[in-house]
């Protein structure tokens, strides 16, 4: 088992090691470079060959990238063009709250859409399940820009129940200390979540009704609540845990735009700003945090998986790539 | 939340209180010391720097026209010599937060950090200050005199120069004499510039709490939320009245709208599409206010183009092109009646100061007939997709079988650059132009369409827009020597004209009114770039109860003057 | 007494009936068993005795359980019937329990649900381990702590007998419970279902396909086929003298060890050697130095228990598996690209031998496309040709694999397997998913081919008397090794390894009277 | 940009396939629903503009933001567009990148998937290492350079799309890959000496059309999302040009003026027709797989 999870991990660096590469060489396609929009219309083409130099855009390609990949083992992302701070700073400050966000509004979505699946299942094929399907499906087909405002004009406006935005300042305390105004960015990010986990879950008991051992916990007088919740749904979950994993990017694109409608400034929108600004320190830095998320999330999957799934616990090498 | 009304207030004012006032997106403060530094170049980094560092000389637009703000300014106006070779200025009583008081020691030390840091140093144009100020001689305590290496026009000098010296806290941020020596001075100016690097220390670091102007830091946040409280030190003409500003961040322009309409801003501004509100907003107890900037709004022409650069250098041709913008129609409609239209190089809608009747009176009115008439009459046919091919003598260069198809690249992200671009397309497509829009980030937009030889593969750039938020700020003369001079720095579609270059030299160096005026009436004429309707600064909601609000078209604040004409609680 | 009686049942799935009027009682203590082909109806009717039937099956007829009659039940009344009136026995012991859950969990379950003062599962501990110790499973304690994957397919077979011993029924139902298994597992299996007959007097009914396990176990037989009882008879009756034809045909096809009569090969060169291969998964050795000939024209058969290597050993020389040492020729020389044009496989599965996207035409036509530059009408000639020699209609060409019946599909790959006229054949268990009626048809048809075109063969197999009417030779495996090699003759009529003696004891022979005194030598 | 990814539920069941999948598809109601809405909504986009003609060429000014009313049944857009005329070519932006982006995403992710299933070993892991990248990259990161480098027409983005989002069907390929090389027909062939790509392509990529029809009906669902949020975050298709999204993340800036017109008509046509897909893919999955159907 520990050999499993340390091969595990090694895939993982690896693949970290190959999103860096990644990025910096689509970083480095774009036309023109950042000098131009960092330093603005008027800057004088000394001041952006001097910033090209102190950037180290003048060097090889190869070059630059074993440079970044020194100072990143020192932990070293670099300085923002644009923020005037560094990107290690900026994104401890963000990431918190992205944090919060994401695994609030994932949480609740797990926790709504896997009994809702469940439940699905169990009345396949009537009005409520497809009632259920129908929702989930008009949740999913709601864009989330779509689905954020229409929360702020219900619940901010219209019934000033919650703040139109998140709570501001530098620390996650701050924010933290108004829980109200989480709620509705909470709401916005978990909707297609929901709709998305509860298909999964649906499936996934479905198949797993289908299931011998059913049959077998039938025969022997199980009662079928007991079957549902003891037997089908440990097994629906394993294979549901094991997409949850590779959810990390999508609920990570979601949340950008929840930062956008409700002003948190998270890491979503800090991604955003420096794509735009073209602020290659901080692209890189989110772009790495987000690798290593989606790679740990995958990690912890498979890490739930061998701890809910006694065959995967032992059999521990098996390939799942 | 429940929402927040504003407005109630009375006549008189209120001491005291803070505003919450609304910054625009990732437009975020992130410079503190007042020497700018590539890069950090925020657009509200002035505005703040200016109320703790009193600059030289500060302009404002308040009062109509473009003029100095002499409250605002740390000297009196300046004085110079017959020849123009000398000026000579006198501080006026300012002291630093620490008791010592502003010093002409202290403009010295300006000189000194400037000249030594000048590489880095955000504003520095080679050949312009603090090159051409041979020296500096300090006459007493308060009076000083700078020594020109030739002369200028005054007003320009003043506007365009002295508005960058800021007296800096020599005794506290100074090492004795030693930035008397370039080696000195640059140390401690490399200094300065590490100590600013390190955003997150701005409201702690010692050096930011020496001030002399009517506020001080309280806070300064990584995302760019700064405070400012009253200073209580200050001992200038321009005290502040109020007890602080709270600068908020906002991730888009609808969540800064969104907290507006619940109330949670005292003075915030709306995308021009929400104006349809402005009853809610007014009931709200806001004011609607657009905040016209001092600046100019263009989309050059790539005169270097090796397809379409020959084209566009025919006059004709671009007197076709500008008579197809309907500069009224998008100002009234796509911008909501925010933006002005402008059809030359001084910004139009602020001062009539420099501009000339011939851009006043729209020299190109929209006019799709004589647009076809100019290319008809100059060789260029339909094609079968209706496109204009040139089947004649269209000028010199131009090759016949040229085909008038360009691509304009265009700023994304803004529904009214969008809107305004499909306008123009339409528009040109029904004189027989094909235009080809490519939106991209600013930043991209910016890179591509900069200044090239023709078989430099970087001129395949056509058209290029970056006027959402206006295309060019000017400082307080509108000269336009970075712009349309030959070989200018800005000058990104490489257009030359002898007769302009001369006026912009004139309007510099000499001092007579005339020549921005001649030069306003050329370019209006000659049309070196399209010229584009003005989109206002920002349309700001402005809390009716709070006063003292002046919108400076160059952008600057003065929150010293703001006050409020009710209680507030915060 | 008896504790099951059905009456009348019939079942129907949408229109055609599965069970069409069956009557049946199992008394006290009874074995009764239910024989018949694939798709008889045996399962169904087994299902329907708990109310375990899918929705869309209808019934009608009585079926009485413990004095109940099931089919009125409902609900919370349905499911004190089930497990308390009869404990069900599944044939795939590794898929019928629940993988996430421990064997003690699964088990006390089982006694709970029928306790009157349900308690927490863990109280149960005890009577589960005795349940465990009662069907011989070693260890009992340690076990109920394990999970069904860390348990043989043996053990899994017990654990899921004591779950249906659990809550002390008067019934035990068992479909299929050794098919999955080998023979040897097979045979304690058996014994112990016979044990618990003697000792708590429990009624059983059988359902299997096997009629040696019949013979072994059962005191009376019904034979089903088409849903339908053919004939119902004490056991050794039946086997003496079977009255329907069905059933005689039946027996007839159970292929019988020792029966066969061989003509001694001649030497030949060897089309298949392979010497001293190895085989190791993670550092397991699963092929131990075995060395192996198929000469021209030779049929060698393979036996060995389930895990032993066969497979692996067959794909070796098949190329589809590397061996770590040791040599495999084919025609004399290392595998390579041409030699393939001349080796044809066959696989145990019906179902999955051909690809459900293509017609038997092409499915037959395809090593023809692979390998030679034949046109369409030739080969569609050729497939013709082979069609012929499996005994297929030629109505058959353009129908998909899932439109044949396993028998069909089997000689479909047959025919694929030597449309190029190979000079070996490797067949991995070819019949072992199929009906004895229709394994005897389909071996017929490859002793036909064998005839036909002289290929060499290796013919794995875990069915002693299959491989005793097919082969010439045999080579016994386990654990890896060949423990036994030589002609049928000899190793099938007097093994010479103890292993092979073993194996030989617990197949089951359809014979009642053989069975009893093979069991009596085994017991001593 | 999410995806629904129907792995879960398919057990790939080759011996049932052909009988019964189209009378299974066709008893799943709301399958047939979805499929009916999305024909509806086909006609309406491509048939529509031609009983109901608008300029949707030219910028009209002086008719902007009108309410619906006479001329014009759903009002006008901020530059004068009708929008119902306007609704039929935005639906063709959407609905061709959608359907373009699916088949491009899946046709990759088939061949890449099969391959890397099918060789095993070290190109697979070198294969599903690349995936494995690639899902790590945020697909915005990817658009965003994509946009920069190429002028994104309705093709060029359709293309750039599929190119982002195949990574799932690779995915959904190679395990399906994997447990259908273990099946003996395809053992069968390889010992025949069959060439890979024979095997890919004729054997192993025509057995999991269940799947990979059922994902490319997510494919196309997600695909018309993703447009919409890129043309949220102002990436998407060059005016005049435009898109349900680009109408919808245009108009909802008009929200509190109350121009519904602006809002619920782009806004309905994505939720309909996503629904219609995922619906027709939820039917789809049923009539394939066949262990939910005894
Ligand atoms: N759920 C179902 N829906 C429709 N038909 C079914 C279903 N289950 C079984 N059948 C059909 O009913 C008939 C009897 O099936 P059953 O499973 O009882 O046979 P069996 O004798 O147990 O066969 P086997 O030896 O293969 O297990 C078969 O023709 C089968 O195809
Ligand atoms: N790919 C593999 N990886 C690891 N172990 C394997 C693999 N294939 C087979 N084995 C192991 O090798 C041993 C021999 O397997 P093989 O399939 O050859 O047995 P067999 O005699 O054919 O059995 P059966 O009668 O069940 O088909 C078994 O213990 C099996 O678990
Ligand atoms: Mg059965
Ligand atoms: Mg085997
Ligand atoms: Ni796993």
């Amino acid at each position: 088992m520990i050999r499993y999870v340390g091969k595990r991990l090694l895939l993982a660096v690896v693949v970290v090691l190959l999103v860096t590469v990644a990025t910096f060489v689509l970083l480095h396609l774009l036309p023109g470079g950042p000098a131009r929009g960092i330093l603005g219309v008027k800057a004088t083409q000394e001041q952006i060959d001097a910033f090209n130099h102190s950037a180290g855009f003048d060097q090889p390609l190869p070059v630059q990238y074993w440079d970044y990949l020194l100072r990143l083992l020192h932990g070293d992302l670099g300085e923002s063009y644009s923020m005037n701070t560094d990107v290690t700073t900026l994104l401890g400050e963000r990431l918190p709250k992205t944090l919060v966000l994401t695994a609030t509004s994932t949480l609740l979505a797990i926790v709504v859409a896997l009994p809702l699946g469940v439940w699905q299942a169990v009345r396949r094929g009537g009005v409520l399940d497809h009632l259920g399907t129908g929702i989930a499906f008009v949740l999913y087909a709601t864009p989330v820009f779509f689905l954020s405002l229409l929360l702020i004009i219900l619940f901010s406006q219209a019934l000033p129940w919650f703040p139109a935005q998140a709570a501001q300042g530098d620390t996650l305390g701050e924010l933290l200390s108004q829980p109200g105004s989480l709620v509705l960015p909470v709401l916005a990010g978990a909707g297609a979540t929901v709709a998305a986990f509860s298909r999964y879950m649906r499936a996934s008991t479905l198949d797993n009704l289908t299931e011998d051992y059913v049959r077998t916990a039938r025969a022997k007088g199980t009662p079928e609540r007991v079957i549902l919740w003891r037997h089908v749904w440990p097994n629906s979950l394993t294979s549901v845990v094991a997409m949850l994993g590779y959810y990390v990017p999508v609920i990570f694109g979601g949340s950008l735009v929840v930062e956008s409608m409700f002003n948190y400034p998270g890491v979503g929108l800090l991604f955003w700003n420096a794509a735009r600004n073209a602020d290659y320190p901080v692209l890189l830095g989110v772009v790495l945090v987000i690798a290593i998320a989606t790679v740990a999330g995958a990690l912890l999957a498979d890490l739930v998986q061998l701890l809910i799934d006694p065959r995967i616990r032992r059999a521990g090498a098996h390939d799942h790539a | 939340g429940a929402r927040e009304q504003h407005g109630g207030g009375g006549q008189n004012e209120v001491p005291g209180g803070t505003v919450r006032f609304a910054l625009p997106p990732s437009a975020t403060p992130n410079w503190i010391l007042p020497i700018s530094y590539p890069g950090y170049t925020a657009s509200y980094n002035s505005a703040i720097q200016s109320t703790m560092y009193v600059p030289l000389y500060a302009y404002d637009g308040t009062s109509g026209a473009v003029a100095m703000d002499e409250q605002a300014s740390a000297a009196e106006p300046p004085v110079y010599s017959a020849d123009g070779r000398t000026v000579t200025i006198r501080l006026k009583p300012l002291t630093w937060s620490t008791g010592t008081p502003v010093t002409t020691r202290d403009v010295e030390f300006w000189f000194n950090l400037v000249r030594a840091g000048k590489d880095d140093w955000g504003a520095y144009t080679s050949g312009l200050i603090p090159d051409n100020v041979t020296a500096f001689h300090a006459v007493d305590e308060h009076t000083f005199t700078l020594t020109l290496d030739k002369t200028y026009n005054n007003d320009w000098f003043t506007a365009n120069q002295l508005t960058y010296v800021i007296p800096l806290p020599h005794q506290e941020w100074g090492d004795g004499d030693a930035d008397r020596t370039p080696e000195g001075a640059k140390r401690i100016f490399d200094h300065l510039v590490a100590e600013a690097k390190n955003l997150g220390t701005y409201a702690s670091n010692p050096l930011w709490k020496v001030v002399d102007g009517p506020f001080a830091l309280r806070n300064f946040t990584a995302n760019g939320a700064v405070s400012l409280v009253k200073n209580p030190r200050y001992t200038g003409e321009d005290p502040a009245r109020l007890d602080g500003v709270d600068f908020l961040t906002f991730t888009s322009s609808a969540a800064e709208y969104n907290v507006l309409r619940a109330g949670g801003v005292d003075y915030g501004y709306l995308p021009t599409s929400n104006l349809g509100q402005q009853p809610e907003l007014e009931a709200q107890g806001y004011t609607i206010e657009p905040w016209n900037g001092w600046s100019i709004t263009y989309i050059p022409y790539n005169f270097n183009n090796p397809a379409l650069g020959k084209a566009f250098s025919q006059l004709y041709v671009r007197q076709a092109i500008q008579h197809a913008v309907d500069q009224q129609a998008i100002s009234s409609v796509i911008w909501r009646g925010t933006a002005s239209p402008g059809y030359g190089p001084v910004p139009q809608d602020n001062d009539p100061q420099y501009l000339s009747d011939r851009q006043k009176t729209n020299p190109y009115p929209f006019d799709l007939d004589a647009a076809r008439n100019l290319l008809a009459s100059h060789g260029w046919r339909p094609g079968s997709d209706g496109v204009l091919t040139c089947e004649g003598d269209c000028g010199e260069g131009v090759a016949r079988g040229t085909r008038l198809e360009m691509t304009l690249l265009t700023e994304s992200g803004s529904d009214e650059t969008d809107g305004t671009m499909q306008e123009l397309k339409s528009e040109l497509a029904r004189i027989g132009i094909e235009l080809n829009i490519n939106s991209q980030p600013l930043n991209t937009v910016l890179a591509t369409g900069t200044t090239c030889k023709p078989e430099e593969p970087s001129c395949s750039w056509q058209l290029s827009y970056f006027g959402t938020q206006g295309s060019w700020y000017f400082p307080a003369y509108p000269s336009g020597e970075q712009l349309f001079t030959t070989d200018a720095s800005v000058n990104f579609g490489g257009y030359t004209d002898a007769v302009t270059d001369q006026l912009v030299s004139a309007s510099t160096q000499a001092n007579a009114a005339q020549t921005m005026l001649d030069y306003s009436a050329r370019l209006a004429e000659q049309l070196p770039v399209i010229w584009m309707p003005n989109p206002p600064y920002q349309v700001s909601a402005i809390d009716s109860a709070l006063h003292g609000v002046s919108q400076d078209p160059l952008a600057g604040l003065q929150p010293q003057r703001w006050f409020w004409t009710k209680e507030v609680a915060r | 007494m008896s504790v099951l009686s059905i009456e009348n049942l019939r079942v129907t799935y949408g229109d055609s009936p599965a069970v069409d009027n069956l009557s049946l009682t199992v008394g006290k203590g009874e074995i009764v068993a239910l024989v018949g082909e694939s798709g008889s109806g045996k399962s169904t009717a087994a299902l329907a005795v708990l109310g375990l039937l899918p929705g869309n099956a209808k019934v009608t007829g009585s079926i009485e359980l413990a004095g109940q009659d099931v089919l009125g039940l409902r609900g919370e009344a349905l499911r004190r019937v089930r497990g308390k009136g009869a404990g069900m026995v599944f044939q795939e012991p590794m898929t019928a329990l629940n993988p996430l859950r421990t064997i003690g969990f699964q088990l006390a379950e089982a006694i709970r649900n029928h306790d009157e003062q349900p308690k927490r599962l863990k109280h149960y501990r005890d009577r589960c381990a005795e349940l465990l110790d009662r069907v011989g499973v070693p260890e009992p304690r340690r076990r109920l702590d394990q999970y069904p994957h860390q348990l043989s397919g043996g053990l899994r077979q017990r654990v899921m007998i004591a779950i249906a011993l659990a809550a002390g029924p008067e019934l035990i139902i068992a479909d299929e419970p050794t098919t999955a298994l080998d023979v040897t597992v097979q045979q304690q299996i058996l014994d112990l279902l016979r044990d618990i007959r003697e000792h708590e007097g429990t009624g059983t009914l059988l359902i299997t396909h096997n009629m040696g396990v019949v013979a072994d176990l059962a005191d009376r037989v019904l034979v089903l086929r088409q849903g339908r009882v053919v004939e119902e008879a004490a056991t050794t009756k039946l086997f003496e003298h079977p009255e329907a034809d069905y059933t005689k045909q039946l027996l007839a096809a159970v292929p019988l060890l020792g029966t066969a009569s061989h003509s001694e090969p001649e030497p030949a060169d060897a089309v298949l050697s392979l010497t001293d291969v190895v085989v190791t998964y993670g550092g397991r050795r699963v092929v131990d130095s075995v060395s192996l000939h198929v000469g021209a024209g030779e049929i060698v058969g393979l036996v060995g228990e389930s895990g032993s290597g066969k497979t692996t050993l067959g794909n070796c020389a098949l190329g589809l598996v590397k061996p770590k040492s040791g040599g495999v020729r084919v025609f004399g020389e290392p595998l390579n690209g041409k030699a393939r044009r001349h080796i044809g496989a066959v696989f145990q599965d019906p179902a999955s031998s051909l690809d459900p996207r293509m017609t038997v035409a092409q499915t037959i036509a395809e090593p023809l496309v692979v390998h030679t530059r034949q046109g369409r009408r030739e080969r569609l000639r050729r497939v013709r040709e082979l069609l012929d020699a499996v005994e297929l209609p030629e109505s058959l060409l353009h129908r998909y694999g899932h439109e044949l019946s396993g028998g069909q599909r089997q000689r479909v790959s047959l025919a694929r397997a030597v449309v190029l006229g190979p000079k070996l054949l490797v067949a991995d268990e070819p019949t072992s998913a199929l009906d004895v009626s229709v394994q005897a048809t389909v071996l017929d048809v490859l002793a036909r081919l064998h005839e036909e075109f002289g290929f060499g063969c290796l013919f794995i197999s875990h069915d002693l008397a299959v491989v005793d009417r097919v082969c010439d030779r045999v080579a016994v495996l386990s654990g890896g090794r060949v423990v036994e090699q030589g002609p049928c003759e000899q190793v099938l009529r007097t093994p010479e390894h103890e292993y092979t003696r073993a194996l030989l004891l617990a197949s089951p022979v359809p014979d009642p009277a053989r069975q009893r005194e093979r069991r009596l030598a085994r017991a001593v | 940009m999410t995806t629904l990814d129907p792995t879960i539920s398919l057990a790939p069941a080759p011996e049932r396939r052909h009988r019964g999948t189209l009378s299974a598809f066709l008893g799943h109601r709301t399958a047939v629903a979805g499929g009916i809405l999305l024909l509806l909504v086909l006609a309406f986009c491509f048939l529509g503009p031609l009983l109901y003609g608008s300029d949707q060429v030219h910028t009209n000014l002086q008719a902007a933001r009108l309410a619906p009313g006479a001329g014009h049944p759903l009002g006008t857009d901020d530059l004068g567009y009708d929008v119902l005329g306007r609704l039929m070519v935005a639906g063709r932006t959407s609905l061709i990148v959608g359907v373009v982006a699916g088949l491009i995403a899946t046709a990759i992710g088939a061949i890449w998937g099969a391959l890397a299933g099918y060789a095993g070993g070290w190109a697979d892991a070198v294969l599903m290492r690349i995936v494995d990248t690639g899902v790590a990259i945020p697909a915005l990161f990817l658009l965003l350079v994509a946009a920069t480098l190429v002028t994104p027409s309705v093709w060029v983005l359709a293309v750039i799309i599929g190119c982002v989002s195949w990574l799932v069907p690779a995915r959904l390929m190679r395990a399906e890959t994997v447990t259908l090389k273990e099946r003996d027909y395809v053992k069968a062939i390889s010992v025949l000496g069959a060439g890979r790509l024979r095997i890919v392509f004729r054997h192993l990529i025509p057995n999991a059309i269940g799947t990979l029809m059922v994902n490319l009906t997510f494919q196309i669902a997600d695909a018309i999302l993703l447009v919409a949020y890129v043309s949220f975050l102002g990436l998407g298709v060059p005016p005049p040009t435009t898109d349900w999204g680009a109408m919808l993340s245009k108009g909802i800036t008009y929200t509190y003026d109350g121009a519904w017109w602006l809002i619920l008509p782009p806004g309905i046509a994505i939720v309909l027709v996503v629904c219609a897909i995922n619906f027709l893919g939820d039917g789809l999955r049923d009539a394939f797989a066949v262990r939910g159907r005894r």
